[in-house]
């Protein structure tokens, strides 16, 4: 038993800031998503990260962030329990409670600018015709757009607008008419084929997929088998959900040329090049923020010491290693 | 269908099982009607809060107290430093056996120890989270995260930290009711250390389901606050009779503040009290939480608002909110068993 | 430490057997699915039984048993390894190896028929036109068909029929004119709606529906990232997909008047009977019989002490007095 | 990109993890190539096999055994009165600290004292499952399902376990060689304590890492068997030197049969053996299993078969199967590492 001995009044998280590794110039983690070029291809998942985690870790060390979901008018969310965790995984009904794009300009927004890395700005819509408001709403704000079409559909009673590929080809071809920005395309999990879904993102312009989001579920508690959230319904996420997304992840980076980012259940470097491995070019990381915020950045310092250990310049040549 | 015949023991059992979870269902259901229209959110802060950070913080004790609960110490010389009374901490459960915990938990700080850089947490197992926790050994470190939320603030007191005095501006407090339940003691212990600090005469209602069980004694002593302790099995904690008990005891002069954590039906009996003596009530909230942090709008507090507003946030809006007084709603909720 | 006396040549096994519980006339489990009435809800899923596990567990306590896909024609199955435990869960790419329906009603029919409880013969089918000749083939035998419709289809990519409304009412409807038998439908679980798939089985004449088959995932080993499953992708089942299924469930319930037959991470009383709460009306055990062959007869023996306890007469109101 | 600036503790950890890595696949690949073609199931056997039982077997010892292994000693009398050699178990992991291992492992029954009614287990730690199993301790019960599956045989004896016979019939084997390595060494056992039952003279290759990792000399050397120990660390396990060895030993009468488990290129070795000498040879081969009765479909066998027709299942036509004799592929996997 060692006890560590008294500290003088610092902390882990400011050694964690001064341990900041020299970028090298031998290891290229850089992401192309459509026009724009991220650094490294390590982000957090919407609705994991805000402003307010940039006191806790060096964002200026991850490829981008992305900001929670912003719908076009103001959403109050679904009422406690909101979350949860359970055997499987946790599970979420926040409902996307959002301000809507002016409450996002004026309030969040400059915080977001602060942060001193590439901005995503996450896009929601009950109907497939309510994200080019929003996006024009937005005027500009934002170096790249993901499309959250994994949110209830109003057209097509509850089911995700992102289930349907002719409904996915219409946000984007109508979004894309308002915007040059970069256009990723966040999937749900729950459709039948992945690959058509990705397809139809990449006709109407997408410069990425995103997959996927959580997976619907409905937690009841031990003792009344009653419903825990108070939205019944929510997404699970985490770890278990890991080995679903990473078969949608090896479908949708066969079925496009545009990058796929990979979404669920990273929480180590290995998980990430599990990814990669199946094809993912960046990474998004979510529920592993909540217990170690620091995940992410962990996770891309480690993408450029493994590089250096391998004597290989990108992630690329690191997975051809590992299936030598 | 009385009187079936196969009263085998799996049947036994499984009908005792019934039993003890209606009994529990109830009192639930009672402490939740109790919050019904009692929160609002309190007035911004003049105090401004300490920025928060997480640490590895090495566990110097890991102790069961009483029957039901745990205590640990952590030496986090930072949040030790920077916390303020009533705020709290994500506390991370390390990986163990196979066991994975994703999501931290929030726990109060129990008690600041600044000179020495350690906090204390006082926890009850309840479910897989802290059941894991409960397997950390001394000596092994644990990740959190703090200090978090807005705490306790006794009224009119520009500083909680800061020395009584009857100089310009106003008034500050002199006396307050402390009043926690289980582990929600610790979530007023802070304030018991503020008050001793700055001199105000503190009186602490501890209540538990029996003496072992009672929290925060030893730290009542030490702080100089006098206490009321109340348990089930004597059927001191029971509503009614604490409520006669506190009434009568302040009679001549009302607390200058009432400051509650723990039960639903206990921060209703606080702002029943609160609307009688027209002296203010702090609650502390409990709500599931993610980030802690303000960002994953997982911890929405039970006040209703516009549909299309997002109501205030545990973590960051509380957990401590006032008590709406004077109390409109009827006090029944109050006299279910507490 | 208590170390169990030396026993007698006797194992618990037998003692298993030894402790049938009487039957009360106070309980009623029953559930009917269409013209056939089962004695109790419990029976194990499609590909998780078989006539060798009769030798190990009271058969006859159970509902009835339902047998292995079998398709038309003989199938080999998947390459090595064909299944392996990840901490999700198992994951299985066995690949429905069948003799075809001649090879089952030679081989394996017979050895069903001495089990002493109704057969649910499972039916597969590469396309929708495959499953009715299957039903003819088998010549009556079985007490009633459960289709399987979350085998890949050759029809459309891959995909698996059963996330096509269309298709399933296109598979009932001809298998509907080869028999008056039962017909449960068994659905997939990555379906953007399963409200219209479960809709599409009642509609097209199904007396039940099964809600679901396992969650297809990729496995990878964790030395050098590669698939651990010949096939590459194959179904996660256990216990962490309850929380998605259960939602699936759920959803079925309210959708359909015929009965849902839950299906996933079913181990215990306690999660038989969350299914339960959410509108299933009787459950299949798959996974959990691996682990403890005995886990389905405990589950029937269980609800009915559990009914006694409460003083009620069925499940339903078992149900009732959790959500008082 | 060599010479690269970033020599960190990070990055060279990252790069002997790599170079392990390396070795591993390379031996691993090796492996599964020199079972490609050699694998046949077996004609029926004329013993009847045991039914199988599940039950709750008390775990009497569970001890380290050499720097790697773990022995298990497990009552269970009707599995330790009827199991035959080279039949297996499924060894069900309890649920403990959280760590839920669904699939039961399958293990070898290493020993068989019927008398006692227990049987020995020993296995390595691999991954979760096994670890898992690791933590049980003495008094707790495992469940297990057993026996299972198609052990070896010694050809033409009727009934493994009957007295050796000059009398009428076909000739029993009255030498063999077995041949283990690792944990494979426990499914031969079986076949030693019936070679000592039938006064069948048994020579037994035990190969491992190192000397403090042979499984079975204790065993052999009560049952009188001749052991030949190889290990890697004198490089007396290389397939070459073991080869040379084994043909020099037997140049005069080769044995009836070879028994082998534990490795592929073991297995080839034991069929260039077995082709040159003219004698039957007898594979017990692992396979991922659910549940071990034949009827999840699992367990495919590596024999290659029409595509319409399902091959051979490990559980139910094994685990032992025939080697394919005379060998024809080319004898090169016999020469990697062994
Ligand atoms: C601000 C704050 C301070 C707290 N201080 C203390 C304290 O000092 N001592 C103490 O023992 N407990 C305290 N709690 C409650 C403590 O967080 C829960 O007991 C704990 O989260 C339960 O976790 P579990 O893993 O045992 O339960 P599980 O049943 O495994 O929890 C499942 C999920 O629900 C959440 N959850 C369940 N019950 C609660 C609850 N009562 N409050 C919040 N989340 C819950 C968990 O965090 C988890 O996400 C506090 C809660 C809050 C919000
Ligand atoms: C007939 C037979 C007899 C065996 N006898 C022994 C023995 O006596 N001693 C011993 O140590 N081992 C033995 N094994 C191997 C043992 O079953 C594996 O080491 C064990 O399953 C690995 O489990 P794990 O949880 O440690 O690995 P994990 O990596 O967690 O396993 C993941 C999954 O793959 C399967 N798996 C992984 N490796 C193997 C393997 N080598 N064989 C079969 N399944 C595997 C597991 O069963 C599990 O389903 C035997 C295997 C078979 C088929
Ligand atoms: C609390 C919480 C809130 C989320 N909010 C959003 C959101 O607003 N928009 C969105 O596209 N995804 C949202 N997600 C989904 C995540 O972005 C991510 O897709 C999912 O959690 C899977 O990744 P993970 O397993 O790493 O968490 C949310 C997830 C969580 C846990
Ligand atoms: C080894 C294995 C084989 C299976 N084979 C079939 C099959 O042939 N037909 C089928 O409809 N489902 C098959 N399934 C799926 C199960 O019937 C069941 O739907 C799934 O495993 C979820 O239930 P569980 O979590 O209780 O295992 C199989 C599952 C497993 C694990
Ligand atoms: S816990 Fe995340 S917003 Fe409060
Ligand atoms: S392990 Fe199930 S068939 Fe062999």
């Amino acid at each position: 038993m060692t006890i560590a001995p008294p500290r003088t009044p610092t902390d882990a998280r400011s050694a964690f800031f001064d341990a900041r590794p020299a970028d090298s110039a031998a290891v290229d983690l850089s992401v192309r998503i459509g026009s724009l070029t991220l650094a490294n291809p390590v982000m957090p998942a919407s609705g994991c990260f805000g402003p307010s985690l940039g006191r806790l870790i060096p964002v200026t060390e991850l490829g981008a962030v992305v900001t929670k979901t912003v719908f076009g008018t103001p959403r109050g969310g679904n009422a406690a329990h909101r979350l949860t965790e359970i055997r499987a995984g946790m599970v979420n009904s926040v409902g996307i409670p959002s301000r809507g794009a002016d409450g996002y300009l004026a309030g969040q927004h400059p915080l977001y600018l602060t942060l001193g890395v590439p901005v995503i700005v996450s896009v929601g819509g009950h109907r497939s015709s309510e994200y080019a408001p929003v996006v024009r709403d937005l005027r500009g704000a934002g170096d790249a757009y993901e499309l959250n079409v994994s949110c209830p559909n109003l057209d097509r009673h509850g089911t995700d607008i992102g289930s349907d590929p002719d409904a996915i080809e219409k946000v984007v071809r109508l979004v894309r008419q308002e915007t040059d920005k970069p256009l990723i395309v966040k999937l749900p999990v729950l459709v039948s084929s992945i690959a058509d879904c990705a397809r139809a993102a990449e006709a109407a312009g997408a410069d990425a997929v995103c997959v996927a989001n959580s997976v619907p579920a409905l937690p009841l508690t031990a003792d009344t088998r009653s419903p825990v959230l108070g939205n019944v319904i929510g997404g699970l996420s985490g770890p278990n959900i890991r080995p679903i997304v990473l078969r949608l992840v090896w479908l949708a980076s066969r079925a496009v040329q545009i990058p796929v980012i990979a979404c669920g259940g990273i929480e180590t470097t290995d998980d990430a090049l599990d990814y990669f491995s199946v094809g993912a070019r960046a990474v998004q990381v979510g529920t592993a923020s909540f217990g170690r915020p620091y995940a992410m950045v962990e996770i891309a310092r480690a993408l450029q010491e493994r590089c250096l250990a391998a004597e290989v310049a990108d992630i690329g040549r690191l997975i051809e290693i590992w299936r030598a | 269908m009385p009187g079936t015949p196969a009263e085998t023991p799996a049947v036994l059992a499984a009908r005792d099982a019934l039993a003890a979870l209606r009994r529990q269902q109830a009192f639930a259901a009672a402490d939740e009607a109790a919050l019904d229209g009692l929160i609002a959110v309190r007035p911004p802060a003049r105090t401004p809060r300490p920025d928060p950070v997480w640490d590895d913080a090495p566990v110097l004790v890991h102790e069961v107290v009483g029957e039901r609960y745990r205590r640990l110490v952590l030496r986090t010389a930072t949040i030790a430093t920077t916390a303020l009374a009533g705020q709290f901490l994500m506390i991370t459960v390390p990986p163990k056996g196979g066991e994975r915990i994703l999501l931290p938990r929030p726990m109060a700080i129990h008690r600041r120890h600044p000179e020495q850089g350690t906090v204390e947490v006082i926890y009850g197992v309840a479910g897989r989270g802290t059941t894991a926790l409960a397997d950390v050994v001394v000596g092994e470190s644990l990740l959190v995260t703090g200090p978090l939320g807005r705490g306790f603030e006794f009224p009119d007191a520009a500083l909680p930290t800061a020395t009584p005095s009857a100089g310009p501006g106003p008034q500050p407090a002199r006396t307050a009711l402390m009043i926690g339940r289980g582990v929600g003691v610790c979530a007023i212990m802070g304030s018991v250390e503020d008050a001793a600090d700055q001199g105000i005469s503190a009186t602490v209602v501890l209540s538990g389901r029996s003496r072992a069980n009672l929290i925060g004694l030893a730290d009542c002593a030490e702080l100089g606050a006098t206490v009321i302790p109340v348990t089930d099995d004597d059927g001191s904690s029971a509503l009614p009779a604490l409520g006669e008990r506190l009434r009568a005891r302040f009679a001549a002069t009302p607390p200058d503040v009432i400051l509650v954590c723990g039960a639903g039906v206990l921060a209703r009996l606080a702002a029943e009290l609160g609307s009688e003596w027209d002296v203010p009530v702090q609650v502390s909230l409990e709500a599931h939480m993610a980030c802690g942090l303000g960002y994953c709008h997982g911890c929405a507090a039970p006040v209703a608002t516009d549909p299309a507003v997002e109501g205030p946030l545990v973590c960051v809006d509380g957990p401590v909110f006032d008590a709406v007084l004077p109390l409109t709603a009827a006090a029944g909720g109050a006299n279910a068993a507490g």
